[in-house]
């Protein structure tokens, strides 16, 4: 245990160690940051002049000294654009994706295992024939079309619920939650579905696979021969050890919502890190995109972390050691 | 008076694309209380489906196609899935086969054991403990109270399956069907697990059905006995009456080809009832045939001579060497195989001799110790082109027939891959004449080598590894439980062509078993391993008439003692 | 024996076959192998089926742009999808996008195969420190997400090139990007196979018979590792045209003078509203049955290649 | 930590925004959002026009954008400088007065460093108070269009500013942002009430402002949420989310006027869209012709220039949102004449002549470089520009990228062939000739290079006589129309969407200005 912590935590620095020199070199390879952030009419004095305020004629290795140092103490300096600290805009911002992540990820793990499960148990229903094609389906959708195709029905069409932006945000403890007004709900719905479509369907049919798989099982075939309930043994048994390798899938999957959330946040005008990552992209603004990537790497290392450990909570084979 | 289970003409089919298949055609037994049936067969009889037919958990697409299944004087035969249910467990319990993958790994035995009392008797969770200890005590469970707290995987196999009967026995049935519930275990333990059940049987006054393919399980626990072969039954009646007086030619056949652990014989009674490969074809004049004609030079009287070789697994890593375990799987091991010696290596599962025999065929590197091949140090690293030359004449014979070839090739490809490889013939007609000599010297058709190993059986894919490790013009053959996998009569027909070619080739053979009477119809000396250490060395014969250490004497007392119901 | 009657039984062995036999009595993956491979025929054939060259500008006559479809009010008979903000005839865009968006998928799937499932089966052969390096390297990766780090490469990619290189080079940079966030699946599971195959007694037999290490990955581990990377190819052909229709729709793909599907969506896209809806609907549909097509062959294939669930 | 209050601060807006249904709410939407509430930071269209609704300066333009009085009520010009009445009984949001001081102190902040509006008040050297109500901006010569260049020069409280530490603007090289980047002060119609960047601004009527009266505006609230997808702002106009969008897409106009309740508003917008081809090198850099530079012949760029059928790219990319034209300076800027503003027009088989005559009968290969996020239609025009190209047989590599990397290129002149717009702020061709034709000019990318028109640059920076400047502009402006260095295409339509229920007047600068807007 204590060999798997230290290696899971040794692989963890390796990943930021790697990330962040990835970062890095981002500033030397994207665009003139100083083009940004001055007006169409400032002279090239004013320009060279911006330039040695940045450090950015420095020798590479000093500059990279110079970050990794800011970095360890959570400074990504000044955004060339708005010229605030990065990392307060994303302590403001994290608040919306998080949320966002976090609700497509209830919908997409939630939905996503209880039709794994029905389709898995009832595989040659026709319901989860439906289920199972409008899944590929699912897959098959690029997460824009979707974002696109729902606000025109659901905002423009039907006009049920707003078609971008994140209403009614109240504030507590320091953290901004739209999850506490009617409005706020109304407004994560669509951008929620849409992040979380790709996802679902992915987990669905990892689920339905796992579950065949499991369902095959001697031990299954056993509890049935003790006369155990269905309910007993598709719940009780099966899912639970459908539950191990999905874990792992779900655990990257919400990594890839962070991700997608890049899209989905730009669709609907969600104020997250996403849409704050594109901006700064059309910006070129360089600590905006490193912060973003080391962020977005220390989450899905600390997923991947929380994933090991729920590993040991749901596994007594690992829990224990092997014998 | 009606029995406690009675199956009239039971008939399972199994529908597929090439039309239906009968998997069990006609078949009516009975069980009584108190009484252990046996259900004998070799693999694809359909033994297994009869019982699952049972308890209605047949593997689908099947179905039952015709007859009666009377339990307790019901038909349940066409009871719907929730009767069912409720009578498994309740009425009728079930143990598989593979204890390691009966249990539910994530939970503990405890809960799965109290789950199924609530479920089957209707009690309380507090009486449903008290009756789980209970029942792994009865089950001889040392420790009941604390051991239901662990995992499925914290036991050995053989408490496991102690475990599994337990859970069997938990909604206090009248029926037992155990399938195969000692086959994934060893000999030690299967003993004990067959009088566990014997005496559950007898004490609680149960019907046991056993299903398996072992005339030795049968011998050792049933009171009846009926045998069924290809879907049908061929014959039944009492134990005795049919061991010692079988009146189908089938039963003759399969008993005659249990190879007998108290006398050597030349060459195995072999099951002449079914129709498998063709007859062995002998070659005129091996001696002067492409397959002898790589011999050593030199000849060495000591084939094989190996000092003090040890091996270690890693089975716990830690970021500190003192805190990884080491398994020795091989522990300070000596001996020497005389060449055209045939040597057998004994042992339980884990007790190291497979490792043994990839160390000497090198396919692991040893801790320590020394390996000389005909004399030559293989593991001296200065005269590699030396040793590859001697690793060549080391061939094995594997025991998985269905891992042992690859899938992508085909036979031809497969066999004539060492002789292309090595250059070892002329030209491309050479090769294909000895690839089609190799394939009937090993007793199959020349059509097989255009096909791919999936299209045979497990016995001729046995026969094409052999072709194949032929190829290579190997003077040591090293098997590694070559027909652990096989069924019976399949299993003399492979042992009688091993026997043969070592005799015609004058080969050196080095062959693993874990079954006692394969050693001493195969083998001329005999050594037995435990825990990475061998025990023992000696003649077979002296070893079966007088075992000197402990455990070879242990071994042997547990090996199915046939011959009491021979003639 | 005869040639002919040779050969008939092996075609009587090939329609035996079991995964011939699932795939001829599975109407779906009949259906998505059809649309697959007439995607696929007409990508390809664009130049000799479609009625116009989009990619040529001097075809191109701005002042026949926005025609809505023929059937529709204004639509004219010469372009039956009607025409694109640019005056390209939409049939003819998409046929030419669609071979982009076929092109890049196949050969960003085809080079993260061939980067993973070498690296894996070197990985899972050799164990080890080399086992520990590449494994750890796929690890990183797979901590970024793919789309990011898709735009990461593409983004360098771009820099890095000299101006004058930068069109002409978008394609590659595209396929190298979304190749590259691939090969971790295919090194883990060619990796995992080769594991399992490595283990396998008839690899051993190849040991004795004293084969080099390279022969026995190439002629023994390799080929049974392909059925799984098979299934990861076919599902990742279908991801890596999504992927490409994202980057292209967050403007960071293909250039919108040769299209591909993504980039046509967004291009017609910004036309949604205005009633141009053929310029966005066409493409997206195309798309959208390209990628479902390709997928419902995956999934077939998943099942089929998998004997545990038939 | 003041980010908390903010916070809570908005949330309490928030839930008013939900409940406040009397008033007249202008809920509206454009893609980029105001960078920073400091005045002096960002020399940004949409801070500029984000503050100007905070913030107030000396001279302000209205909707037809004349120079018309804000915080000064009169000014005058002398050889040294220009002198400025103040407007007396004018407060600052947080009650403090507005008085000479602050005009000193905002200009000498404006002056700092780190202020971005350096190279609007460069001109003057010394500012002086001759009463509470009067300052004379000193100039080192005569500057006649200084006040052409103060209308985004606003004036901040020095007392509030000195009170939260903000004499000078935001640095980069500060470790924290400054106070003054959230939150405001002016004596502007509108006050601050909250602010969520990118996400939510609250405004709210200033009651003390002192314009009231004299303008028509009845709005008591502005929610701003920007929208940075073009779709999804226009599909929170039609889903009846916001009354106003700044910058709908053009091509969605005609959709939106077709819709009930809604009504869209054109203005030709003070921006120019041109091409530029390098002059400068020996040899182009992406071209297959080697040894020599295409560019430099004006055959060849009046080929280019007859081979762009400017009504085909009017009709058909911008939907006839754009006025095509043969100068780079739109009119309403001082130099446009209907006469220079006559298009080259489309002559295909005049070009391929031209060509030929130029030796070039085959064509050649050029990149084109183009910004995507920029203009109106940037890339698309582009792209219709490398199909027209094509049919005089030269092949164009088209690169379009986002105009952070795009800019540069033009600004280092390591660009052949590139599209760019230039919006003129002063409404004076002195901004265009000195920034895009005099040979030093920082936005020079062909290194055009005319002796005369250098000169001209430099004598009307002082020249105070109207008609003897005039004439002067207008001779350069001759000399560049028969040179042809750049290839114009057009000058620029904004187009407003909004609801039909509220009349937002159209300015030609793209600005919002609230206090013209009229809920009916």
């Amino acid at each position: 245990m204590f060999y798997f912590i230290i290696n899971r935590l040794a692989q963890a620095l390796l990943v930021m160690a790697v990330v962040s020199a990835i970062s890095f070199s981002l500033f030397n390879f994207v665009g003139d940051p100083v083009n940004n952030m001055v007006g169409q009419d400032a002279t090239r004095e004013q320009r060279i002049e911006i330039r040695q305020q940045l450090g950015l004629d420095d020798p590479i290795l000093v500059q990279y000294q110079r970050f990794m140092i800011n970095v360890a103490q959570g400074d990504f300096g000044l955004s060339y654009r708005i010229k605030q600290p990065v990392s307060q805009l994303i302590l403001e911002r994290l608040p919306a994706t998080l949320e966002l992540v976090f609700a497509s990820a209830i919908i997409a793990v939630f939905i996503g295992i209880v039709l794994g499960v029905f389709t898995g148990i009832r595989r040659y229903s026709w319901v989860s024939k439906i289920i199972m094609s409008v899944s590929l389906i699912g897959v098959s959708l690029p997460t824009f079309i979707i974002g696109i195709g729902l606000i025109y029905l659901f905002a423009v069409y039907l006009r049920w619920l707003p078609s971008s932006g994140r209403a009614g945000v109240i504030e507590i403890g320091g953290w901004k939650t739209s999850l506490l007004t009617i409005d706020g709900w109304r407004s994560i719905i669509l951008p929620a579905i849409t992040l979380s479509l790709f996802q679902l369907t992915m987990i669905l049919r990892l689920v339905r696979a796992e579950m065949l798989e499991v369902m095959r099982s001697d031990y299954i075939k056993f509890a049935r021969a003790r006369g155990l309930t269905n309910r007993a043994i598709h719940f009780g048994h099966a899912l639970r050890n459908t539950l191990v390798p999905v874990i792992t899938i779900i655990g990257l999957n919400i990594g890839g919502l962070i991700a997608y959330s890049v899209i989905t946040e730009t669709v609907f005008q969600w104020p997250g890190t996403g849409l704050m990552f594109i901006q700064a992209v059309d910006f070129v603004d360089v600590p905006i995109m490193a912060a973003y990537l080391i962020f977005v790497a220390l989450l899905f290392v600390v997923i991947n972390l929380i994933v090991d450990i729920l590993y040991f909570v749901v596994d007594p084979r690992i829990r224990r050691g092997g014998s | 008076m009606s029995h406690l289970l009675e199956i009239k003409n039971l008939s399972v089919n199994f529908p597929s694309r090439r039309g239906q298949v009968a998997a069990v055609n006609q078949v009516s037994i009975s069980v009584e209380k108190g009484e252990v049936l046996g259900l004998v067969g070799e693999s694809g009889a359909g033994k297994s489906t009869v019982g699952n037919s049972v308890i209605n958990l047949l593997e689908p697409p099947g179905y039952i196609s015709g007859g009666e299944i009377i339990f307790d004087g019901i038909r349940i035969d066409q009871k719907s899935n929730e009767d069912m249910r409720k009578i498994r467990g309740a009425k009728i319990g079930t143990i598989f086969q593979d204890p390691q993958t009966s249990l539910n790994p994530l939970m503990t035995i405890g809960k799965q054991l109290s789950e199924t009392l609530i479920e089957t008797l209707k009690i309380s969770g507090s009486s449903a403990r008290e009756k789980s200890i209970e029942l792994l005590e009865s089950v001889g469970i040392p420790d009941p109270v604390e051991r239901l707290n662990a995992y499925p995987h914290q036991f050995s196999g053989g408490m496991r399956q102690r475990v599994v009967i337990a859970l069997a026995l938990a909604g206090d049935p009248d029926l037992i069907i155990a399938d195969e519930p000692t086959t994934a275990l060893d000999v030690s333990i299967q003993k004990q697990i067959l009088d566990l059940i014997k005496s559950l049987c007898k004490a609680r006054n149960l019907g046991v059905i056993i299903v398996t393919h072992d005339i030795g399980v049968i011998a050792e626990i049933a009171d009846r006995v009926a045998v069924m072969y290809n879907g049908q039954l061929v014959e039944q009646g009492t134990v005795k009456q049919v061991l010692q007086k079988p009146k189908h030619d089938y039963t003759k056949s399969l008993i005659s080809a249990v190879p007998s652990g108290d006398q050597k014989l030349h060459r195995f009674t072999v099951v002449d009832y079914i129709d498998g490969s063709e007859e062995k074809v002998t070659l005129e004049n091996v001696s002067d045939h492409w397959l002898s004609k790589n011999k050593s030079s030199e000849t060495h009287k000591t084939a094989i001579s190996v000092k003090d070789l040890s091996i270690e697994f890693s089975i716990r890593q830690a970021l500190f060497r003192k805190n990884r375990i080491f398994l020795k799987a091989v522990d300070n091991v000596s001996l020497q195989i005389q060449t055209g010696e045939s040597f057998g290596l004994v042992g339980e599962s884990g007790s190291g001799k497979s490792t043994l025999a990839r160390l000497i065929a090198g396919l692991y590197q040893p801790k320590s110790g020394e390996i000389d091949i005909f004399g030559h140090d293989v593991l001296q690293r200065n005269q590699k082109a030396k040793t590859s030359l001697i690793r060549r004449k080391m061939q094995m014979i594997f025991q998985d027939p269905y891992s042992s070839l690859n899938s992508r090739m085909t036979v031809e490809d497969i066999i004539s891959e060492p002789i292309r490889f090595h250059r070892s013939t002329l030209n491309s007609n050479e090769t294909s004449k000895v690839v089609n000599d190799l394939i009937s010297f090993v007793g199959m058709p020349m059509t097989a080598l255009k096909k791919y190993p999936h299209e045979f059986s497990g016995g001729q894919r046995q026969r094409i590894s052999i072709a194949r490790a032929l190829a290579s013009r190997p003077e040591i053959l090293i098997c590694d439980e070559p027909t652990s996998a096989l069924d019976v009569s399949v299993q003399a027909n492979i042992l009688n062509l091993l026997k043969d070619l070592q005799e015609e080739l004058s080969l050196t053979m080095l062959f693993i078993s874990h079954d006692l009477p394969v050693i001493r119809q195969m083998c001329d000396r005999v050594a037995v391993m435990q825990n990475g250490k061998i025990c023992e060395i000696a003649k077979t014969d002296t070893l079966f008439d007088d075992p000197q250490h402990e455990y070879s004497k242990h071994l042997l007392g547990l090996m199915p003692r046939m011959d009491l119901f021979r003639l | 024996m005869s040639e002919t009657n040779k050969s008939s039984s092996r075609w009587q062995r090939f329609l035996d076959n079991d995964i011939v036999y699932s795939f001829f009595t599975t109407p779906g993956a009949i259906i998505a192998a059809s649309i697959t491979f007439i995607a696929i025929t007409a990508a390809f054939a664009a130049p000799i089926i479609a009625p116009y060259n989009p990619f040529d500008p001097a075809q191109i006559s701005l002042w026949d742009g926005k025609l809505p479809p023929a059937w529709a009010d204004g639509g004219s008979p010469a372009y039956l999808l009607g025409t694109d903000n640019q005056g390209r005839d939409m049939l003819s865009t998409i046929l030419y996008g669609g071979r982009i968006s076929i092109l890049v998928g196949i050969a960003a799937v085809f080079l993260g195969m061939l980067l993973g499932v070498t690296l894996g089966v070197i990985s899972g052969y050799f164990g080890g420190l080399t086992d520990t390096i590449i494994m750890r390297i796929a690890d990183v990766q797979l901590t970024i997400p793919g789309i990011l780090v898709a735009i990461l490469i593409n983004g360098i990619g771009r820099a890095a090139l000299p101006l004058e290189l930068r069109e002409e080079f978008a394609i590659y940079v595209v396929i190298v990007a979304i190749g590259l966030t691939d090969w971790p699946q295919f090194a883990r599971v060619a990796r995992g196979a080769t594991l399992v195959e490595a283990e396998k007694e008839y690899v051993q037999a190849a040991k004795l018979i004293g084969l080099p290490k390279f022969t026995i990955i190439l002629r023994h581990i390799l080929p049974n590792t392909l059925r799984p990377v098979l299934v990861i190819a076919t599902i990742g052909l279908a991801l890596a045209i999504i992927a490409e229709a994202t980057l292209s729709f967050l403007g960071q793909g293909i250039p919108p003078t040769t299209p591909s599907l993504g980039t046509l969506i967004r291009v017609g896209n910004e036309f949604l509203f205005s009633g141009l809806w053929w310029i966005t609907f066409f493409p997206a549909i195309a798309l959208i049955i390209l990628v479902f097509s390709v997928n419902l062959l995956g999934d077939w294939m998943r099942d089929a290649l998998n004997p545990k669930l038939r | 930590m003041n980010f908390c209050k903010l916070a809570k601060l908005s949330s309490v807006a928030l839930i008013m925004a939900t409940t406040a249904n009397a008033e007249n709410v202008l809920r509206w939407t454009s893609q980029g959002d105001a960078l920073t509430m400091d005045p002096h930071s960002q020399n940004e269209s949409p801070t500029i026009a984000f503050n100007g609704q905070i913030y107030e300066a000396l001279v302000a333009r209205d909707i037809e954008m004349n120079l018309v009085p804000e915080l000064a009520e009169s000014w005058t010009a002398s050889p040294d400088g220009w002198t400025f009445k103040l407007r007396q009984g004018v407060t600052f949001h947080d009650g403090a007065d507005f008085t000479a001081e602050d005009v000193v102190f905002s200009f000498n902040r404006a002056l700092e460093e780190s202020s971005d509006y350096k190279e609007q008040v460069k001109t003057v050297s010394s500012i002086e108070v001759i009463d509470d109500y009067t300052v004379k901006l000193v100039t080192a010569g005569a500057n006649p269009i200084l006040p052409n260049t103060l209308t985004n020069v606003y004036i901040m409280d020095s007392g509030w500013a000195k009170a939260n530490g903000v004499e000078k603007p935001q640095d980069f090289a500060a470790e924290e942002e400054t106070f003054s980047v959230r939150n405001s002060n002016g004596t502007g119609p509108f006050m601050l009430m909250s602010r969520a960047p990118e996400e939510l601004s609250v405004l709210e009527r200033n009651p003390n402002w002192w314009g009231d009266s004299m303008y028509p505006g009845n709005v008591d609230r502005i929610e701003y949420r920007p929208i940075k997808n073009a779709a999804t702002r226009v599909a929170a106009l039609l889903s009846g989310e916001v009354d106003f969008v700044l910058d709908a897409p053009l091509q969605d106009l005609k959709r939106i006027e077709a819709t009930e309740g809604l009504t869209t508003k054109t203005v030709a917008q003070v921006r120019s869209i041109f091409f530029g081809m390098d002059q400068s090198v020996d040899e182009l850099r992406s071209s297959n012709v080697k040894g020599a530079n295409p560019f430099r012949d004006i055959k060849v760029r009046e080929a280019f220039n007859l081979a762009i059928d400017k009504d085909a790219i009017q009709r058909v990319v911008m939907d006839g949102l754009s006025f095509p034209t043969g100068i780079i300076t739109p009119p309403g800027v001082l130099g446009n004449t209907p006469e220079l503003d006559q298009q080259y027009g489309f002559d295909l088989d005049k070009a391929k002549s031209l060509m030929a005559e130029a030796g070039y009968a085959d064509g050649f290969e050029v990149q084109l470089d183009c910004p995507n996020n920029r203009y109106n239609n940037d890339e698309k025009i582009c792209q219709a520009a490398v199909a027209m190209l094509a049919k005089i047989g030269v092949k164009v590599n088209l690169d379009a990228i986002p105009k952070a990397q795009h800019f540069p290129k033009i600004q280092k002149r390591i660009s052949d062939f590139y599209m760019l717009g230039w919006g003129v702020s002063t409404l004076d061709s002195h901004y265009v000739f000195s920034y895009l034709f005099e040979g030093e000019g920082s936005w020079n990318g062909i290194g055009y290079n005319n002796a005369r028109v250098n000169e001209i640059t430099k004598l009307i920076e002082t020249e105070t006589d109207i008609p003897k400047r005039t004439a002067l502009i207008d001779e350069a402006w001759h000399i560049i129309k028969k040179e042809m260095p750049y290839l114009p295409i057009h000058h620029q339509v904004l187009g407003w969407s909004m609801k039909d229920n509220v009349d937002v007047p159209i300015a030609a600068d793209d600005h919002l200005r609230p206090r013209y807007v009229v809920f009916k």
